[in-house]
């Protein structure tokens, strides 16, 4: 059983995208993934039974456009490019990308046909008989218990513990301690102030994120207080530490373990 | 050395080829024979004519660089009696996909998989690699140490391939013309 | 049903004979040829001489209550070169894997190794039983006379190991004799 989308030119996982986009009337840069994930689902739905295969086909599609997406949305340096050029450059590499995804596909089959006529002819598998076998050299000549030990493990380990690739994340120069220091000068001069307008400069919302984290670290040492008023509401940040001068600030940092977040 | 005479010579062929394991290479077999490689190689396609002419039960196979006996598929009838049609598992359609990205473009490292298939390739490899149909070599290492995976004989043998550009050509899967019009059109229409 | 006439009859037990990893006994070879062993037996005995009389570099070899092929004696120093020119020695992956299992799960049979492995494993037990590596014993038998697979002391010799709890720890599970059978059973379901 397979996601057969019937398209007039074309049937199969590529046509899956195809028709996910032409028949739902998407534009393929307004897309919404999640739309597409319903649309899937629907699909599932219909069929009743999860299918690997098809899974698969999705993902492959999927992948796909939110690479195209992600290009979309965060445009390289030479922006200036053309934007009509710049489309045609992307739907070329989506269609240069399709073809070749469909063409290994057909490969496979093809892989498939030889090794299905290569089946039918068992070979001849000889073997010496002694004297001449002890002649050979040794098979295990070169082999250690941890070759073994690693050949059995490969066999048996099935989800072998893997690094996560974090490669794609940004590398943010903002470090916690960095940030405690700025709420602190802040609020050592208005005493008190909304975590928003504490966070309007931030220029990302990975900043927004350590400007929390060190506000809370701030927290938990009782040098400032939280008060917010109903859920999702105005977090408001008061200062609770004496008078301290940048000097003692800088102290401060250093004894409470700020310094350790850095780099 | 003198040229051992056309019988004796077969006789040493047919020796050989009852005792290997495996494939052997001509280089090898005319080695063993002392004689050159085009000797032998005339030699072997006489002695195949003979077996083809004289309707045996076998025949001499070309397969993964070099030659062997194996029974002629046309006996599969009495060899599945036999229980010899014990085929492992046919592999998913992912798995076979994954192959043929690895034999057309290998050496490739499972991140390259990856990325030109669209999904996380590592299972289906897993799979190739215990079937032993490719394998990660240690000559074929990357920067970073990342190792690069290639097909194997055994890939070649399972196939029925002498070598690796007797693998049907990659071009001739690309999709036609048609089919990429027929691609273009829709992605021009569905984004405008 | 009808005798199958000479040459296919002859076809048939050479494709036969070219297949099996183990001597062929008559009974079992008639029965695949559905003909009688008698009838068998003068068919066999009319290919062997033919086989002696055209001077082949192999004849049928009556061994071990069965018939097999085998390289003719007399190629002596052929044999003893092809010996020699094995190289470089390389144990394939599929070897090396069913070593492992075996080391790590002995007493073990050699359908439990198929089923671990997921794949056919006669030819690699084939080829460590020959090299003496492992051995199958006959106070290690189970039930329907299975016999069972231990490694040997040429074994622990190699691998430089005093004995085999020296062997490294493995991290994943390897299934015990119930799992293995379980895995089999389906196994052969699944083909059949």
């Amino acid at each position: 059983m397979s996601f057969e989308v019937e398209t007039e030119a074309y049937t199969g996982p590529i046509g899956l995208l195809l028709s996910l986009i032409s028949l739902q009337k998407v534009d393929l840069w307004q897309l919404s993934i999640s739309d597409l994930i319903d649309a899937y689902l629907a699909e599932l739905d219909r069929m009743r039974e999860m299918d690997l295969e098809i899974a698969t086909e999705f993902l492959v599609v999927a992948s796909a456009l939110l690479e195209l997406k992600c290009r979309r949305l965060f445009p390289s340096d030479e922006e200036e490019l053309d934007e009509e050029f710049a489309f045609f450059e992307e739907r070329d590499l989506l269609l240069a990308r399709l073809l070749e995804v469909k063409a290994y596909r057909d490969a496979s089959q093809g892989l498939v046909e030889l090794l299905e006529t290569a089946s039918s002819s068992v070979p001849h598998v000889g073997m010496l008989d002694e004297p001449y076998l002890s002649m050979m050299p040794d098979i295990l000549t070169g082999i250690t218990p941890d070759r073994l030990a690693r050949s059995l493990n490969r066999l048996l380990v099935t989800d072998s513990p893997e690094s996560v690739d974090v490669s794609h994340l940004p590398e943010h120069p903002v470090a916690i301690s960095q940030a405690a220091r700025e709420v602190l000068v802040r609020l050592m001069d208005i005493r008190r102030c909304s975590f928003a307008l504490l966070m309007e400069s931030a220029g990302s919302r990975f900043e927004i994120v350590v400007g929390f984290l060190a506000i809370l670290e701030l927290y938990r040492q009782s040098r400032v207080l939280l008060d917010q008023e109903n859920s999702l509401g105005e977090i408001s940040i008061q200062w609770a530490s004496d008078n301290l001068t940048p000097d003692e600030i800088e102290e401060f940092l250093e004894v409470s373990g700020f310094h350790l977040g850095d780099d | 050395m003198s040229l051992p005479n056309q019988p004796m010579l077969s006789k040493g062929i047919e020796a050989i080829l009852m005792v290997s394991s495996e494939p052997v290479s001509s280089e090898r077999a005319a080695e063993i024979l002392s004689i050159s490689v085009s000797e032998f190689e005339s030699a072997l396609s006489e002695l195949s004519d003979f077996y083809d002419s004289s309707d045996r039960g076998f025949y001499i196979q070309r397969v993964g660089g070099g030659f062997r006996f194996a029974a002629r598929p046309e006996m599969k009838e009495i060899l599945e009696k036999y229980a010899l049609s014990q085929n492992p598992p046919r592999l998913s359609g992912a798995v076979m996909e994954t192959l043929a990205v690895i034999a057309y473009r290998q050496p490739i490292s499972r991140a390259q998989i990856s990325a030109i298939r669209g999904v996380n390739s590592d299972h289906a490899v897993k799979m190739l690699l215990s079937r032993g149909y490719v394998e990660a070599s240690s000559r074929d290492t990357g920067p970073r140490g990342v190792r690069y995976l290639h097909t194997t004989q055994l890939f070649l043998e399972k196939l029925g391939l002498f070598t690796l550009s007797d693998l049907p050509k990659i071009e001739g899967f690309l999709p036609g013309p048609e089919v990429a019009e027929a691609l273009e059109a829709s992605l021009f229409e569905s984004s405008h």
